[in-house]
């Protein structure tokens, strides 16, 4: 009982992913100012920021359904800290596994966007409301190929649980590099699902002023900040655990570094596309996932089959 | 994609800006740290107008020529004047120190003017007072 | 001969009443003044005949008795041409020229707004510039306009304050 | 699906300064859009016949913050032109350099502004670091970044000295070097071009028909250039080319724009070659004499026109400002025809639009008179304290602690 509240509450609950999803956003926000030649911000701006939002007044608009608007944000936070305990960090042991948990915790990602689906949808502002819409509408363009690339590396390793996928790349060491084209895709619907440049779309600023959060302010912003933060955190683990699945099997203080350091990998590709990259066209989005993303993803399981007819595992 | 069936660029490059964005991460960052450094104005720079009263002769072309009714020129004896300014009116166009024919009035460097209290915007240079006392 | 006197030969023979009213300002500026149940023909004719095929912008002016509408043209040579006429101020009703030019609208509803001009067959549409709470009959670029109720700080009335 | 009304603006983080559009949309595609302009009408012209000539220089400067030499120079010139002053010729020429420097400062913002607009903020970073520059030059040698106060009825008021002569060469061969990779990226980086190509698309018969200007007209093909065509300052002593596009869309745009600045820095190396000896300035009459002058000047968005009436005071008849924007802003409604939502800010931006420029008044308000009714700063703050308190939160322990402090 009392390690189940530890780790709910505190790892890998909510007060580590809470810290982890901050300092991301500070890695994030400080490479990107980087990278564009700027100083960028201090280290304790995000929480800084999250502070501000918290101790300010939360304004539901009037026309707006109060009950779903409030609730949304605890489902977009809810749903993201339960992904990561099916999640193995560092080492080839999550916290809960079981045969399965891999579309579990691809289902419970996809949970988020949903509620920003429906927190905008319940807005009831316009811009929201187009917000809503485009998120949704990108959801399934990036679900898909992010679902099949992630199902190969399972069908090589032959089983549908993320520990199980763990311990057979811990054994086979160098299987992991012949995901490395989903890994890419992964990356790549990782963008579309955390929102940012280039698939920032549902909120793209200059078009629909914020989005879906358009309406939301104080404690409720702060929490859908929050578990944007945390989704950052969990989908790069989810990203490493499934790709760069390597050097699991060492001492726990080497384990946790070398986990630290995948994450800040995948982290620093988002950042460095968020840069180099303009927005996308809500149907230039959807095109560019159907038609080029999708098939890749496509090619990466049909190596995964190949493969394994040939290694006959 | 529209622009290849117009031709329009000579090569497909995304992440065309990839190279010099990693070189900035090694650079210096453009950012000026502004209040904790401060800038320097260039030398003829028209910043918040200074005045020196020994040398007014109270033609008060200044006040006439100024565009946002900024100056006051008042006497206050025999061939002395002082000026009122109000810096919140004023637009730093320096036309009253090229209207000045005796070079009573000139530009300073000095920018950072912003008050909490508008009428600390009130500055007037005192005739018997060579310095402005009112700061 | 220049081109600019040519414009203006060419407008005196086509309309004899130009004969002094069509000038040469200066170098590629060539002014007239009609009257108003002619305008429309010689404006007609500077575009399609003379090549004017661009509209600068419409000037409105209060002249006291009368309110005067500059039309200035130009052509891809660099000559303008600042056709004017006017009509009397307690008549001001002019003829839109939306049918030569579309993007005429816009300087038609400023002239409406600022000048207080009634412009026929201009069609329904926002107005321009001023807001939409804007009291009916207030035309500000009227030279009888003043800012009601605001206090206009010059030297002069600084002085009278100062009084 | 059902159509939606949404309004973009008047406060709305696309639009740089306030205006009013409305489109309506079925999904993502716009169906109609209509704009309210006059949310920047300040009452310039107006104004400018309560002034004198001296002071109007400096009024009509603040038309626009990005433009303002544009519109300082045209009405400057319509003044000399009323008053038959011949100009010197150093004057003129040191005109140009300062207008050229504005175009340089004007389109790299621009470009800037577009990158933003279509989320490419590294773009926009990059830019705006590198017209610091720029910027540093036009404060050396005006004494400010923006509203440079340098020009006078009758020349300039400050002349170009030797120092100034070697730091413009400099910047400009920076600025020339970054502008090249600029016209690189804008090329090649396919992400952009997307977002760019085929975008708002002005045909060249509509930009001829609805009076486009500037780079908009010249991206549709449209070779017309003030500059060349009604030579103003020293232009008609300067070589230069027209730069001119065909692809009618944003990507033409924003390539008329890049190619417009390697113009100027061209530009601004002949005319301190050729940049001749002598005075800057003749002394003007404080009284124009009766007459009327049409004034025309190539902005950075286009042809600025101004017309100035004398009636033989030092204050003028009648002033009256076309701004570019103005021009433009009618072709944004044919731009839009068939776009996207997406697309909206792109289009609008591409334009180059100056809001400030297009409208110029509003009736100075009194607190007193209802029908033009506005709010005083104390009235609003203490309207604003009660609202909280209104809301069950009190600020006045905080403001007094705040007050002590001070």
């Amino acid at each position: 009982m009392l390690i189940s509240i530890f780790n709910l509450l505190v790892f890998p609950g909510i007060i580590f992913l809470g810290v982890a999803g901050m300092s991301a956003e500070f890695i994030d926000r400080k490479l990107y100012a980087r990278m564009q030649n700027r100083t960028g911000p201090p280290w304790f701006q995000p929480w800084a920021d999250f502070i501000k939002l918290v101790s300010k007044e939360d304004v539901v608009p009037t026309e707006a359904n109060p009950r779903m608007f409030r609730a949304m944000p605890i489902f977009a936070l809810t749903s993201t800290i339960t992904a990561s305990f099916y999640i193995p960090l560092w080492s080839t042991h999550a916290l809960y596994s079981f045969n399965g948990d891999l579309i579990v915790t691809i289902y419970l990602l996809t949970i988020p966007t949903l509620t920003y689906f429906l927190g905008g949808w319940y807005s009831t502002s316009l811009y929201s409301k187009i917000g809503a819409i485009r998120s949704l509408t990108q959801l399934f363009a990036y679900e898909v190929p992010l679902l099949m690339c992630i199902l190969a590396p399972a069908l090589l390793a032959n089983t549908w649980s993320l520990s199980e996928m763990a311990k057979f790349y811990s054994h086979h060491h160098w299987y992991w590099m012949f995901n490395l084209l989903g890994f890419a895709i992964s990356l790549i619907a990782l963008l579309g699902k955390l929102e940012k440049v280039p698939f920032d779309i549902p909120e793209a600023e200059t078009e629909i002023v914020g989005g879906t959060f358009t309406e939301y302010s104080g404690r409720l912003l702060a929490m859908f900040k929050l578990s944007i933060n945390i989704e950052t955190i969990v989908g790069a683990s989810l990203v490493s655990a499934v790709y760069l699945p390597f050097g699991l099997q060492l001492t726990p203080a080497l384990g946790i570094l070398l986990y630290v350091g995948k994450l800040l990998f995948i982290i620093s590709i988002l950042s460095l596309s968020r840069t180099i990259f303009a927005r996308f066209r809500m149907d230039q989005m959807v095109e560019f996932c159907w038609k080029i993303v999708s098939p890749l993803a496509f090619l990466q399981m049909l190596i995964c089959l190949i493969l394994k007819g040939v290694l006959a595992i | 994609m529209s622009d290849l069936k117009r031709g329009a660029c000579d090569m497909i490059r995304p992440g065309k800006m990839l190279v010099q964005v990693l070189q900035s991460l090694f650079k210096k960052s453009a950012t000026s740290q502004y209040p904790f450094k401060k800038s320097e104005m260039p030398a003829h720079y028209r910043g918040k107008i200074n005045f020196h009263p020994e040398l007014c002769i109270g033609c008060k072309m200044c006040e006439r020529d100024c565009p946002s009714n900024a100056i006051k020129i008042v006497k206050v004896g025999d061939k002395k004047f002082e000026a009122q300014f109000d810096l919140a009116k004023c637009i730093y166009c320096a036309q009253c120190v090229d209207s000045c024919i005796k070079k009573a009035l000139e530009s300073t460097k000095e920018f950072e003017l912003a008050v909490l209290d508008k009428n600390k915007l009130k500055v007037t240079f005192c005739a018997d007072v060579k310095k402005d006392t009112d700061k | 001969m220049s081109k600019e006197d040519e414009i203006v030969q060419s407008l005196t023979s086509e309309f004899p009443l130009l004969q002094d009213k069509a000038k040469v300002q200066r170098i590629r500026r060539v002014v007239a003044d009609v009257t108003p149940d002619k305008f429309e023909q010689v404006f007609a004719y500077a575009k399609d005949n003379l090549g004017f095929s661009v509209l600068c912008t419409i000037t409105g002016l209060d002249e006291g008795s009368t309110l005067g509408f500059i039309y200035h043209m130009s052509r891809t040579d660099g000559i303008t041409f600042s056709l004017k006429y006017s009509v009397p101020k307690d008549k001001p009703v002019i003829n839109s020229i939306l049918q030569y030019f579309t993007n005429a609208d816009i300087y038609e509803r400023e002239l409406e707004d600022l000048l207080g001009v009634k412009v026929e067959g201009l069609p329904e549409g926002n107005r321009y510039p001023l807001p939409d709470d804007w009291p009916k009959g207030e035309h500000p670029l009227r030279k009888d306009w003043k800012p009601k109720g605001a206090k206009i700080d010059t030297a002069e009335t600084q002085v009278k304050e100062a009084k | 699906m059902r159509k939606v009304v949404i309004p973009i603006g008047p406060q709305h983080p696309a639009l740089k300064e306030p205006e009013s559009f409305s489109v309506t949309l079925s999904g993502e595609r716009i169906m109609a859009f209509s704009a309210r302009l006059g949310y920047n009408h300040r009452g310039i012209e107006k104004a400018c016949e309560e002034r004198t000539y001296l002071q109007d220089v400096y009024l009509i400067e603040r038309i626009c913050g990005i433009c303002s030499h544009t519109h300082s120079t045209c009405f400057v010139q319509a003044v000399e032109e009323i008053a038959g002053l011949q100009v010197p010729k150093r004057a003129l020429y040191i005109r140009s350099i300062i207008g050229e420097l504005e175009r340089i400062h004007s389109h790299l913002l621009w470009l800037g502004v577009a990158g933003h607009e279509v989320g490419f903020d590294t773009l926009l970073m990059y830019t705006w670091r590198d017209r610091e520059v720029v910027m540093d030059i036009l404060a050396e040698l005006t004494g400010n970044r923006v509203n440079y106060g340098i020009n006078l009825i009758g020349g300039v008021k400050r002349d170009l000295e030797k120092q100034h002569i070697t730091d413009i060469l400099k910047s400009v061969d920076i600025l020339e070097e970054r502008t090249k990779y600029y016209i690189q990226v804008c090329k090649e980086e396919s992400t952009l071009i997307q977002r760019l190509s085929g975008v708002g698309v002005l045909s060249h018969n509509d930009a001829l028909s609805l009076g486009a200007v500037g780079p908009t007209a010249r991206a549709s093909d449209v070779a017309r250039d003030t500059r060349a065509d009604d030579p103003y300052a020293a232009y008609d002593e300067l070589d230069f080319k027209i730069v001119t596009d065909d692809h009618n869309d944003v990507y033409g745009r924003t390539l008329v724009r890049l190619g417009e600045l390697m113009e100027s820095y061209r530009l601004i190396r002949t005319a301190i070659k050729n940049l001749p000896e002598g005075l800057i300035s003749v002394k003007a009459p404080r009284k124009i004499p009766v007459g009327e002058a049409f004034s025309r000047y190539e902005a950075p968005r286009g042809e600025d026109v101004h017309y100035v009436k004398s009636n033989g005071t030092d204050k003028p008849e009648r002033v009256k400002v076309r701004a570019p924007t103005l021009a433009n802003v009618q072709t944004v409604a044919k731009m839009l025809e068939d776009g996207q939502l997406a697309d909206l800010p792109i289009v609008i931006a591409a334009i180059d639009p100056c809001f400030s420029c297009t409208d110029r008044l509003i009736s100075v308000n009194s607190s007193k008179s209802e029908t033009l009714g506005s709010m005083k700063w104390e009235d609003l703050r203490l309207y604003g304290i009660e609202w909280h308190r209104s809301k069950g939160m009190d600020f006045s322990a905080i403001n007094k602690k705040l007050a002590e402090r001070l």
